[in-house]
């Protein structure tokens, strides 16, 4: 018998962070100043406060079901801030942390969140797409964007970034499957928060890391730490720039927690213990972060008052004017269904307008 | 007699057949600890066990495909899948193979399964999670489509689909789920699988509907009552295989009807209906049909949502348009 | 002039949409130099390049998607889907988003793609490659629906499915697509899609239907006018957006209309033109519609499957009936 | 920065035969009496001579579309022979190999490929599924046969067929993934015969290996020559052992050649070179053991001659069955679709009985 070995792979893990905040060895050079890094943790900031409004106008009545990104923000903001401004992001329904940094606005989210469809007209990245609600299904969309790219010769990059239970989807694999063959400049990057709802990771694949499905699809597949924002970044800017280069697609898996419920409509204690939970606040990503600044004397006490301070007070003028935000007509159902409304459903708009009431 | 609502009567139903027949099986994304987002699966896996109550990885093809080879081996596979805008992806499995298995093996291996799905708008849902998409299981030869609109009919149809000994794609209305309670009977009593149900007997108008709608339904009926106006409401429930006749008797008395649907108006199930009463039920016809419908349009977020469903205003308005020929 | 088959007028209109518009693709299983399974991409490759003809694996769920992406960017994707029997995966993807995108961002991305499928049977093809399912595509908002029966109108009708600004799936009957020639027009004219065409002109009863039906009813229409009876006949073409207006014209004529699909009866799109005959056009009419259609079967393999389809016999059949009427 | 490596896998390739039937070390204890070999041998070239006929038949217009396995025998022979009588089998349409020997008989399979729904309902393995047309869509059928035998604890295997193309598609993707994880007793054995009608495995996927798609499930994955009905016949056993007795699901790659037109609808010569396939007729699966049984007088020309005369005057004498087979009735498409016929559907049949013209 010839029993001969003829592939071989491994799958790497990166971090520079420790989860009590000390560097591992050298930073990547865009973390070589502190100082630098203080965007970051505004932006990882920002997305918490946004996401305890959000939350509480939920509560109270004022917004619709709404997913937190609790305790992984450092996913979203590592991500888009090793984005290009005209590289592409194509969300899921938890990355407000990246969809802020990239320049939707709180006000759009919450427009989104709170049933209107123009918070996904956002004025900022007129090309990123809304978020997906069905999951998984973004993904070959991103590769379509990453084809329309690399097809004009552009040296862009996509971003998509998908959940931990996303990557058991037959959508999530074709389009990684076609982004390798094809060498699409798409980077998949998996925010495994170890849930999916209330089925855990461990119930979700029997493969030892999320970031070896790659190898599936002939691409590079890493993990990094998902609570560490620089490594988060270093790692998705690497993949970008080689997608831009033409290198290819590839996947990372970022490694964190949902430390909230899944959504507002969910009630996480049902299937999971809340001492789990406590032991996932140790090395959260704004504690973690913020204790390398202060460790290297590029945060004080009032510096974190301040920027508390500023981002609930943007979040709150935000708030304010979802809040007095006036609903759409109704006709707006019909005008942005075609380019132009087919003459069939002339009858239809003017019925709708008449409160439905009227000839149809 | 407990007390139910039409979540919880789909619960008891569940819990029912699954101590009738031990080949029913519960599968689906957190359908087991957490008990399902609606609940509608609450208990179970305690009571059953996790052989009986599987929490599957989030893959609704392989959630459907998987019910075609346990059906075949002699299970009685119920599903769910968690919103019916997630549920698009099963038609694939749902038309190629649970539908025609029986008749692609000439009854060698069959294929008695459940596909449940929440569906339609009214509760204030994210995007993609208020979808009346029935009419995209409806043309569909060897599939059963049934929509309960009330507990009673919800335990009793879907202890039927569950023992019907082929596919059925059962939608639950979720502005239903919790809207209203009456006594259930839990008896392991089915109702017939082929058959509409007369909720208000009337000889002026026929409203035919499923699902969400019927409570419009009724409330218009009882609008049109004060006036003097005796409408029949038909709860058709069971949309595949459509029981016209009980709809062609109840129009031939009456002469007028207004069909009504949450889904979409052109190509929606409705149109069957209506085509029965251009058919058949031509000569009965004293007056245009009427659909009363959602709109050819994405159904709105939650700001603009009422104004895309059916109100009992717009039922009322279309009854007045019937009435007013001759 | 040159004379074309319905695949080759495909073809042309191929062409002639990529040859003036850059932003023009192909992509599908063997769309490239195997020019597809029927060659309706024959030649394409070779002239437009591999930028613009993809060769893609074998994945239709990511081809609808991955239209949706490049649609988003400016692109205008032409996807082929090998049977309709394997379209059936790509709806999640349609309704989800492909018809919803431009709704979502309230105009901000757009999905101008169209997705091309050779439907229908009677060609002995192997199972599975014979499906009619329309239906499933036909109540679902922001999506067009269109099935040419001609070459002429293959051409014309999908140069504007290429040209609209919005999704259009777009069915190719395989029955038809080397059924006959004709000369073909290819000067890049491109047919409205919101428009029926009226075949032949008669007063005595008006036969509506699309695709693979549309010779039979030509043919039935022939054999009725021997015997004196005059059939107008209109091919619907564009099934979504609906052109009620020709056929109730045709029927305020006729009084009496035969809808034919090859789908199955319930739930067939066919319903949908007898709820605008129950509705609208009730008045007009002076006999029951008739349907003819395929079964509520599945379609059998080939050995049955002549008679599965609705033949120019079952026509003349319901129009007898309908002229029994008063 | 830490970087470490935190999953290694590699992929195993496996043959015992050399293309000039020359057996490497020690044979697996089946094969260790040469004449054990012959009935694969004769399944083999029964395979061969079905196939011929059925393209014969197809070409004369008494037979639809068929898709040859030419060259690929050893894959079906192999794996079926590797089954027990109890474990099920989920084929893919180009699996009549497997099917024969499983115990379908020709004349079904001519039935069937002949448009007569009757083909699929075989008297032999009567859990065997039919063959699946849509690519890849059975493997979830499989999965769930699979959970069925898992949970009636019965030790028995399950073993689906796909072709190389059928890797790229979401369906095969989730359900490998799902049987990953819940150890079902599934074996996925991949006819890579490097084709996907014109697409060739190179366009398919940039992962090196179709094998190690496993790696994205959990589970084991490995190659096999494909034209080794040995080596197939040992890996495909190893891995029902393993699935029957609680070791879980895993995947195999044969590695074979599709030398026939991808079915008789379609021409090859469009897309591949005439010198691509010459070559792949070096090493194919019949001449291969042919040539280690000759070499070890287990084969003699009498025995050849007698061989291809038995399994001809077979496969004649199903070709005349199946041709003197007067079709169904018009109502059988009625009475196989529900249990019982709903009322709904009374008139329908009448009016097919009727020709059609009777009333509906
Ligand atoms: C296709 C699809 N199926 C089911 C759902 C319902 N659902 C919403 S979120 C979710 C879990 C997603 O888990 P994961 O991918 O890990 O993302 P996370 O929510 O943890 O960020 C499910 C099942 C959905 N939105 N889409
Ligand atoms: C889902 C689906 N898409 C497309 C087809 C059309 N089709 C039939 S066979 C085939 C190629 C299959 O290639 P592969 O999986 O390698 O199997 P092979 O034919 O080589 O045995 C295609 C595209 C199909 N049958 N099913
Ligand atoms: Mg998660
Ligand atoms: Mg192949």
């Amino acid at each position: 018998m010839t029993t001969t070995h003829v592939a071989q792979f491994s799958v790497p893990f990166t971090r520079h962070l420790e989860s009590d905040g000390t560097a591992v060895g050298a930073l990547p050079p865009f973390a070589g100043n502190p100082v630098d890094l203080v965007p970051l943790y505004r932006g990882m900031v920002l997305a918490r406060i946004f996401d305890a409004k959000a939350v509480a106008l939920q509560r109270t009545g004022r917004l619709g079901t709404f997913a937190s990104s609790l305790g992984q923000e450092a996913v979203g903001v590592g991500a888009a801030s090793a984005m290009a401004a005209d590289d592409v992001l194509v969300p899921s329904f938890r990355d407000q942390a990246a969809q802020l940094w990239r320049g939707v606005t709180p006000v759009e989210l919450l427009l989104y969140w709170g049933g209107d469809e123009r918070g996904s007209d956002f004025a900022g990245p007129r090309e990123d797409f809304p978020i997906s609600v069905p999951v998984a299904s973004h993904v070959p969309h991103a590769a379509g964007i990453a084809l329309a790219l690399k097809l004009r010769q552009q040296a862009r990059g996509v971003l998509c970034i998908v959940g931990d239970g996303a990557t058991s989807k037959g959508d999530f694999y074709e389009a990684l499957n076609l982004a390798g063959v094809w060498r699409l400049p798409l980077v998949v990057l998996v925010n495994n928060n170890q849930w999916a709802i209330s089925v855990p990771r461990s119930a979700q694949s029997a493969a030892a890391t999320l970031a070896q499905k790659a190898i599936a699809a002939g691409i590079p597949g890493e993990q990094v730490d998902g609570n560490d924002v620089i490594a988060v970044r270093e790692r998705v800017a690497l993949a970008l720039e080689r997608a831009r280069s033409g290198g290819g697609a590839s996947l990372i898996e970022a490694l964190t927690y949902r430390l909230a419920d899944h959504t507002t409509a969910d009630d996480a204690r049902r299937y999971r213990d809340d001492a789990e939970v406590s032991t996932h606040w140790h090395g959260e990503p704004v504690a973690r972060l913020r204790a390398y600044l202060v460790s290297r004397k590029a945060w004080s006490r009032d510096d974190e008052e301040r920027a508390l301070a500023d981002a609930a007070a943007e979040i709150d003028r935000a708030a304010e004017t979802y809040l007095a935000t006036p609903p759409q007509p109704v006709w707006a159902m019909f005008d942005h269904l075609f380019a132009a409304l087919p003459a069939a459903l002339a009858s239809q708009r003017a019925q709708a307008i008449a409160g439905g009431t009227g000839d149809a | 007699m407990p007390d139910a609502t039409l979540v919880e009567a789909i619960n008891f139903a569940l819990a029912r057949a699954m101590q009738d027949d031990q080949r029913v099986l519960i599968l689906g994304e957190d359908v087991g600890k957490d008990g399902g987002v609606f609940r509608a699966t609450d208990g179970l896996l305690a009571r059953f066990g996790p052989a009986r109550v599987l929490d599957t990885p989030l893959a609704e093809v392989a959630i459907a495909g998987v019910c075609v080879g346990l059906a075949a081996q002699g299970f009685r596979p119920v599903a769910e899948i968690q919103f019916m805008g997630f549920a698009y992806a099963t038609i694939d499995q749902l038309l190629n193979h649970a539908a025609r298995l029986r008749s692609r093996t000439r009854g060698r291996l069959t294929c008695p399964m459940v596909l449940r799905t929440p569906c339609g708008a009214g509760i204030h849902a994210p995007e993609h999670h208020s979808e009346s998409g029935e009419a995209c299981f409806t043309n569909i030869p060897g599939l059963r489509v049934v929509i309960p609109s009330s507990p009673q009919r919800g335990y009793g149809l879907l202890l039927a689909a569950i023992r019907d000994p082929d596919p059925v794609v059962f939608l639950e209305p979720t502005r239903l789920y919790r809207a209203t309670r009456e006594p259930i009977m839990d008896d392991g009593t089915a109702l017939p699988l082929d058959r509409c149900f007369t909720l208000r007997e009337g000889n002026d108008v026929t409203l035919v509907g499923w699902g969400g709608v019927t409570r419009e339904m009724l409330s218009a009926a009882e609008r049109l009552a004060a006036e003097g106006t005796e409408a029949e409401v038909i709860d058709v429930a069971t949309l595949v295989p459509l029981d016209a006749e009980t709809i062609l008797a109840s129009v031939a008395k009456t002469g007028r009807c207004v069909i009504c649907h949450e889904a979409p108006l052109t190509g929606g199930f409705g149109a069957e209906i209506a085509a029965q009463l251009a058919g058949p039920g031509l000569l009965s016809m004293l007056a245009p049909v009427e659909r009363v419908t959602g709109y050819d349009t994405i159904v709105p977020l939650s700001r603009l949502e009422r104004h895309y469903l059916p109100s009992a205003d717009r039922i009322l308005a279309a009854v007045r348009r019937t009435l007013s020929h001759g």
